[in-house]
């Protein structure tokens, strides 16, 4: 009965967390999926979007899953400049220079949220943060999740499914996906490939920009906060297939589960040490990532 | 190398006699032999990283594995076992080999960013264990290299920084010379023409798995040795920067490919270019708002990358190119 | 070690000759900082002022420029004809071997007299070797067991050993306990797997095991984890009576919280680090209201020197602030005594003095004296207690403020 | 058949040059298409046909000389507003997008229509057209038949309601039953009023579906004419086969 | 005498594509046999498989008595069997000489390939531009130092994947005095040429792909006047009209 309950809750554990690893990562399948590129530097949105969310609670009083909004606006607009102006100029180039003008990207904002907000880790206060939903219970063994988790989750859940009807079921999505599919062809349908590609990288950090607002309530923001988030979203595309949203859903389930099924096995200190060995296996086994494209 | 100008030829003998001579003037405990030394250290680490990454375009962001691994085989053995670094460096190449190879069965048919993710996934992994393997690598407190003058200098520890600066320059020196050697042998043709087309390498005739191996195994094994310099420089060293992604294997890409990639003397203008930069940035921007030199760094890479993708070395190239077309090449 | 410094000496009439001349060509060079020249001691400051410690080396570099601002303003140092103290920051940007080059530098361009930092104590570590080499005093509130575990002379630590820390976690929760009628017998730990956290969680396994409390749970995690549900569903599954987690901010909210989601109500003494800081208040509000922890120092044992902290940065002064002060204030006493601005006679005051003046007054006991290896045997861990926006010493009782809210 | 002499032709090349890199591949190139006309390129392998479609949509960066479409200059012109001129390019090799469905594909194909609500009816036309795309309207268009994707491909550009609708390859790979029928539908598009210049390596089936035909060698145009003059012309045979 | 490749019901799969099927046919040493077919036939795919960069899915191929299906690429091109690509796969940073002397390291050391890759780019006439850089040269040129990199391995049997495009009449002449001369030294060539007057005149035997599939083997006279190879070429309907006018 214990066994169950352990095995059940992990399992919550596990789905609760990948769902935000999911929302997280969306943007920079997407980012690769349109455009190719691998960007380094994207976690660093996330930070951005939970500095925003930050501001929006403490000056406005709104809570991060609204603030959340806001984030994604402002770091649309954001990334759509950085697309533009550092992003452009490198799709051509070879990928050492593209790896490297991303990291380079990396520092500057790393660095430039430091000089901004300073080095203070930035958290919000809401009353859901210490409630919990117990959604089974029997004798001593209860199986909950935190509304904070939960709260993540499903805006989570929302933001995926926004950006998988935005590319699926609207004319522009499509042409966004026409464009990641074959740019040539695109071009010839009479789409404006350079403005997908702004709005593909401006929407990629904007949904991980939101996500990171999402988060807030559980995770504390500070400017170093990207780079421990940045291999765990690689892992979580990867796994999933570079390029395509469905994958990052999935892949971000299987590294929350991952993460929590090696809890009860290994030593906790060690969770990562398996992430990266199932990440290495799946890039070796299956470079197309656990779920293959439809494409021969 | 067959093309090189006489006045290039000069300005390297130059260089290296400037190399040679300049420390016997300076501070034997100071800043700048310290700067001349991370120069020379950070030099080689490009140079060996190159072999892999620059002539076989295979960009290992994990090449910290090694040099971690050659850091802690020498200064626990060192420790343990009274062991000479000497040979400690021996056992550590040997061990950083063996990972290279471990890790290249899944990695090495892996191509561009992929190659690139999984590689950083290895450092980070071999980062772990060091991390928490804390009854052999003493865990996250970091380790440090037991102090034994009584030794000599079989325990490569001196008074000074200026034997070690030898070291550093003797290495520098090896370590060029190898990847010379490399890229002008068959194997170094071979290896460049993996980079260039995998496919038409194969179809005449070179065996692709089995060259970018071999590249693999010497520059992880290189990159060992040089992590046995650096334990018994700094004297101090914890996993976290050992086997750090931006301290190490990030930097060491970046100074061949700042430089130019794949080029002999990529990593030398990489090297003396950035070492020299971030402590400038540092020097003069640390106190002045925290972050504010970091961000310069940063923006400096991409103002170097947005102008020149191919390298600070292809500038230098495009110069002797006029220079010997001028000589009525 | 006496091999050690012999060796030192042993520069042979060449190299001397050469670091001679040297010096003399690059003197222009060094003008504007030299002590020796204009009346000015310059004292090298390596924080991690950038990375992940950055906000922990801001607040330390506030806390010793508060020191060298009021001494300035009162005259400078009086035995050397009211020599201002002049800061020489650097950032160690996170990273030892940038900590032991700015280290270098420091010493090689600014002469610096001696060398106070680096919070973290992998940073330390590295900037102790060269300051060791160098023979220049480091004063250090990094509190890794192997900071004074090398047998070096010329490092200075003012705060207990990590282990100690640990150790007396155990004990004054024990005690405190005691006192409450409830006999300590099942502990919980649970650390995240950095230096500091390794180290700490150390003396609380000893220490448990030397009082014959049994460790029920003992769990290292990895730094930005990003879920604890884990370590508290094993945490629920155990009978501890007491759980220690030993943590930075981040983790030490979200363990607070996830116990309180589970319905968790065990005791939770906190490690320093990220439950003493005024962002756990902020960030937990009234779930913060008696939690406890142990503090290197506490600020309510010299309010007349920690509330001029609070003044002029508008927030408490926090333990590495206090105690980086406590460096500053150290230092500067033994330059009253050494009479000159020389690393070695300021090495061998420090070494052999009692301070009980000033800014050294604010550490544990109200005095700082430094023992054979460098640790200040007055030292005492604190245990404090969060009331509203406050801490608050409740142990041990000579020092204790308040009187201890068991069971929170 | 020939064209009206006295409007001006509803696309006209004039002294084209251009290629990829520093070499052009076509050379002082001339042609014109008129309005309702339907035209073919023939001429071997790296003759420079498809070339020279990617130039006239756009695709080609650097070009000299004049395109005139209408009137209007497309030599500047991104290829994106140009699709929006009503030139549809059916590219060499298909290019359909491969994950999606037949029917998004064909929708894509509608994109820069200036009546997106008329998409539906020419949907339906295409389906008349090609009822098997009807069948497969879900299937992801990379998972069909070279044949299929060829009528998507055709089909994808028919959803503009061009008015010059570019054939590049039409017929390549595609086994001759389907290479047959897809030429019948060319000549039923061409009979609905859309103005076709075809790029075809198929001789016989380009100058038996054309009114008039070019053919090109090495980046330039050698022969002009009729298709049906053109179909009993040995030189072309002789081009072709080397007898 | 036997021969030097026999091809035996070579069928090659990409998924569900059928790109060659049950293709047969023997090449003897010291034969030049021109492969040719219409765009998409599947001449480059059998190469391909030939040499072992997509391996056949079925079907044997056996080169100088050993049977090499599966075999890795390398491997085969020690054998003595390697090709040029259709669409030049130089090593585009390097300079010609050193692109031929790479070919040359395959049954060579260094220096030994050095003299070698100097000696073939002579006979290529490539000599004046041994020190440029691949990525600079034309079209015509590059081609040509396909050749001469594959020469440099020193096949028994050379497939020559379209060398001709773009050629003008002169240099294809050159090409083709070179492959005589080449074949009369014992070398054997397989070639895919789109260019049909200098298919005829090089080669002595032809054979036709068409969907994958042989359609025709045999003398050049004999291909021209065979009705299927007509069809495929030109559609049918073409040969029949020209033959009424």
């Amino acid at each position: 009965m214990q066994l169950l309950f352990t095995l059940l809750q992990t399992l919550l554990d596990g789905i609760m967390l990948g769902g935000v690893y999911a929302v997280l990562a969306v943007g920079l399948s997407l980012v690769f999926g349109v455009m190719h590129i691998v960007n380094f530097a994207h976690a660093e949105f996330m930070m951005i979007g939970m500095f925003i969310g930050w501001l929006c609670w403490h000056y406005l009083g709104l809570d991060p899953m609204l603030g959340a909004f806001v984030a994604l606006v402002v770091t649309f607009f954001f990334g759509m400049l950085v697309q533009r102006f550092l992003i452009r100029p490198i799709l051509g180039a070879p990928q050492v220079a593209q790896i490297f003008l991303t990291v380079g990207l990396l520092f500057a904002l790393e660095n430039a949220a430091l000089m901004i907000m300073g080095a203070e880790f930035r958290s919000v206060t809401t009353p859901y943060q210490t409630q919990s939903v117990i959604l089974f219970a029997s004798g001593p063994e209860r199986l909950l999740v935190g509304m904070d988790k939960l709260y993540a989750f499903l805006m989570a859940l929302a933001s995926g499914a926004a950006v998988w009807l935005f590319l699926n079921k609207t004319r522009f999505g499509t042409a966004m996906r026409a464009t990641s599919q074959d740019p040539m062809a695109a071009k010839l349908m009479g789409v404006n490939t350079n403005l997908m590609y702004a709005v593909a990288f401006g929407l990629g950090v904007g949904v991980t920009a939101f996500g990171g607002s999402v988060v807030l309530p559980y995770i504390t923001a500070s400017p170093a906060i990207g780079t421990s988030f940045a291999v765990l979203m690689f892992t979580v595309v990867v796994l999933g297939g570079l390029g395509s949203v469905t994958g990052a859903i999935i892949g971000g389930i299987a590294v929350g589960l991952i993460q929590s099924f090696s809890a009860l096995v290994l030593p906790i200190q060690l969770q990562n040490l398996a992430l990266f060995a199932v990440f290495i296996l799946t890039l070796a086994l299956r470079p197309e990532g656990l779920v293959a494209r439809r494409r021969s | 190398m067959t093309r090189s100008h006489p006045l290039a030829r000069l300005l390297l003998v130059a260089t290296i006699a400037a190399l040679a001579v300049v420390p016997l003037f300076l501070d034997p405990f100071g800043y700048a032999l310290r700067i001349l030394c991370l120069m020379l250290l950070f030099g080689a680490l490009g140079q060996a990283w190159n072999i892999v990454g620059g002539l076989a375009n295979q960009i290992s962001l994990g090449h910290a594995a090694y040099f971690g691994i050659g850091a802690y085989s020498s200064t626990i053995l060192f420790g343990s076992f009274g062991l000479t670094p000497i040979l400690g460096a021996v056992v550590g190449a040997v061990l950083a080999s063996i990972f290279a190879l471990l890790l290249s069965i899944p990695t090495l048919r892996l191509k561009g960013h992929y190659f690139a993710l999984a590689t950083l996934a290895a450092g980070e992994m071999a980062r772990i264990v060091a991390n928490s393997w804390t009854s052999v690598t003493g865990g996250p407190v970091g380790i440090s290299v037991p102090f034994r003058p009584e030794a000599g200098p079989w325990a490569l520890q001196f008074e000074t920084a200026l034997p070690n600066y030898y070291l550093f320059f003797a290495a520098f020196l090896i370590v060029t010379l190898i990847f010379w050697r490399v890229k002008t042998s068959a194997f170094g043709y071979r290896l460049r023409a993996i980079k260039e087309n995998e496919i038409a390498a194969e179809v005449v005739g070179v065996d692709t798995y089995r060259v970018k191996l071999q590249a693999s195994v010497l520059s992880a094994a290189l990159t060992a040795v040089l992590g046995t310099l650096y334990a018994q420089f700094q004297f101090f060293f914890d996993p976290d920067t050992i086997f750090g992604v931006a301290t190490i294997s990030v930097k060491m890409a970046l100074i061949a490919i700042l430089g130019g990639v794949g080029t002999i003397f990529g990593p030398w203008v990489g090297a003396l270019v950035i070492i020299p930069l971030e402590e400038l940035a540092n020097s003069w921007l640390g106190n002045s708002l925290a972050g504010l030199s970091q961000f310069t760094y940063g923006v400096l890479l991409i103002v170097v990358i947005l102008l020149n993708p191919r390298g600070l070395i292809s500038l230098a190239e495009t110069l002797r190119d006029r220079l010997s077309r001028r000589n009525g090449q | 070690m006496t091999q050690k410094t012999k060796t030192t000496l042993l520069m042979t009439r060449r190299q001397a000759l050469i670091a001679g001349s040297a010096a003399a060509l690059a003197a222009p060079l060094y003008a504007r900082s030299s002590f020796a020249q204009s009346n000015v001691i310059n004292v090298g400051v390596i924080q991690p002022l950038s990375g992940a410690n950055a906000q922990f080396g801001i607040n330390s570099r506030n806390g010793i420029q508060l020191v060298a601002d009021e001494i300035n303003a009162n005259g400078g140092i009086a035995a050397l004809g009211g020599a201002q103290i002049n800061l020489v920051i650097s950032d160690a940007t996170s990273n030892p071997t940038q900590a032991a080059t700015v280290a270098q530098r420091m010493m090689s361009q600014d002469n610096v007299v001696a060398v106070l930092g680096a919070f973290a104590s992998s940073l330390t570590l590295a900037i102790s070797e060269v300051t060791e080499r160098r023979r220049v005093p480091l004063l250090t509130m990094s509190f890794a067991d192997q900071v004074t575990g090398r047998g070096f002379r010329n490092i200075f630590q003012v705060v207990s050993k990590a282990s100690a820390l640990g150790g007396a976690t155990v004990t004054h929760t024990r005690d405190l306990a005691r006192a409450n009628g409830t006999e300590i017998s099942r502990i919980a730990i649970m650390y995240e797997d950095t230096a500091y956290g390794t180290a700490q969680a150390n003396g609380l396994r000893n220490s448990a095991a030397a009082n014959g409390i049994e460790v029920v749970m003992d769990e290292a995690y990895p730094l930005g984890i990003t879920d604890v549900s884990p370590l508290i569903n094993q945490l629920r599954r155990t009978e501890a009576q007491v759980v220690f987690p030993v943590s930075y901010l981040n983790d030490s909210l979200l363990i607070i919280r996830n116990m309180r989601q589970q319905g968790i109500t065990t005791p939770t003494v906190g490690g320093a680090a990220g439950y003493i800081i005024p962002d756990f208040r902020n960030g937990l509000g009234d779930l913060s209201e008696n939690v406890l922890s142990i503090s290197p120092a506490a600020y309510d044992q010299a309010p007349d020197y920690t509330d001029r902290f609070r003044d002029r940065f508008g927030y408490f002064m926090v333990h590495e602030a206090q105690e980086h002060a406590a460096c500053m204030g150290v230092l500067a006493s033994a330059l009253e005594i050494a009479g000159e601005a020389n690393p070695q006679a300021i090495r061998e005051v420090l070494a052999s003095t009692t301070f009980d003046q000033g800014w050294a007054t604010v550490m544990s006991g109200g005095r700082i004296a430094f023992d054979e290896t460098g640790l200040n045997i007055h030292a005492v861990p604190m245990m404090v207690q969060w009331r509203g926006d406050e801490l608050v010493t409740v142990a041990p009782s000579e020092y204790a403020k308040a009187e201890a809210v068991w069971n929170a | 058949m020939a064209q009206d002499s006295l409007s001006p032709p509803l696309l006209q090349v004039d002294g084209l040059t251009g290629g990829y890199g520093a070499l052009p591949v076509l050379h002082d190139l001339s042609l014109q298409v008129g309005t309702r006309e339907f035209v073919a390129v023939i001429g071997a392998n790296t003759a420079g046909k498809s070339t020279l479609l990617r130039a006239i949509s756009g695709l080609l960066p650097k070009v000299s000389g004049r395109i005139l479409f209408e009137g209007q200059d497309l030599t500047a012109m991104p290829a994106h507003e140009i699709a929006g001129l009503g030139i549809a390019h059916v590219p060499e090799g298909r290019h359909v997008f491969p994950d999606m469905s037949v029917e998004e594909n064909l929708l894509m194909g509608g994109y820069a229509r200036k009546d997106p609500a008329g998409a539906k009816r020419t949907l339906e036309h295409v389906y008349t057209l090609f009822p098997r795309l009807r069948e497969r309207r879900q299937q992801a268009a990379g998972s069909m038949s070279g044949g299929e994707q060829q009528m998507v491909a055709v089909g994808r550009g028919l959803m503009l309601e061009p008015k010059l609708l570019i054939l590049d390859e039409p017929s390549l790979g595609l086994a001759p039953l389907v290479v047959e029928e897809m030429h019948q539908r060319f000549l039923d598009i061409h009979r609905a009023g859309v103005t076709v210049l075809l790029v075809e390596q198929n001789v016989s089936l380009a100058l038996h579906s054309a009114e008039r035909a070019y053919v090109m060698s090495s980046g330039r145009i050698e022969l002009e004419g009729a298709a049906r003059a053109l179909l009993h012309d040995d030189r072309i045979r002789r081009a072709y086969l080397g007898i | 005498m036997s021969a030097l490749l026999e091809i035996r019901h070579v069928t090659r799969r990409f998924g569900g594509l059928v790109a060659n099927s049950d293709v047969s046919f023997d090449v003897a040493p010291g034969e030049i046999v021109g492969l040719i077919g219409p765009n998409g036939a599947g001449k480059t795919t059998l190469f391909n498989a030939l040499v072992g960069i997509y391996p056949p899915s079925e079907g044997e191929v056996i080169f100088n008595g050993q049977p090499i299906a599966g075999w890795k690429p390398h491997r085969i091109a020690k054998a003595g069997l390697t090709k040029t690509f259709q669409n030049v796969a130089l090593f585009a940073e390097s300079t010609v000489l050193d692109n031929v002397v790479t070919g040359g390291l395959v049954n060579r050391s260094l220096p030994e390939a050095r003299a070698l890759a100097a000696r073939i780019l002579d006979r290529v006439g490539l000599r004046a531009i041994a020190d440029k850089r691949a990525g600079d040269l034309s079209f015509p040129e590059r081609a040509r130092v396909e050749v001469a990199r594959a020469l440099c391995t020193e096949p028994k049997l050379l497939l020559l994947d379209e060398v001709m495009a773009a050629l003008t009449p002169i240099e294809m002449e050159e090409i083709i005095t070179l492959v005589r001369g080449l074949r009369d030294e014992g070398m054997t060539f397989v070639v895919v040429e789109h260019h049909m007057k200098a298919v005829m005149k090089l080669c002595e035997r032809l054979v036709v792909l068409n969907f994958g599939e042989k359609i025709a083997d045999g003398t050049p006279e004999q291909i021209t006047r065979n009705q299927k190879v007509l069809d495929a070429y030109l559609g049918a309907g073409f040969s029949t009209d020209a033959e009424a006018h």
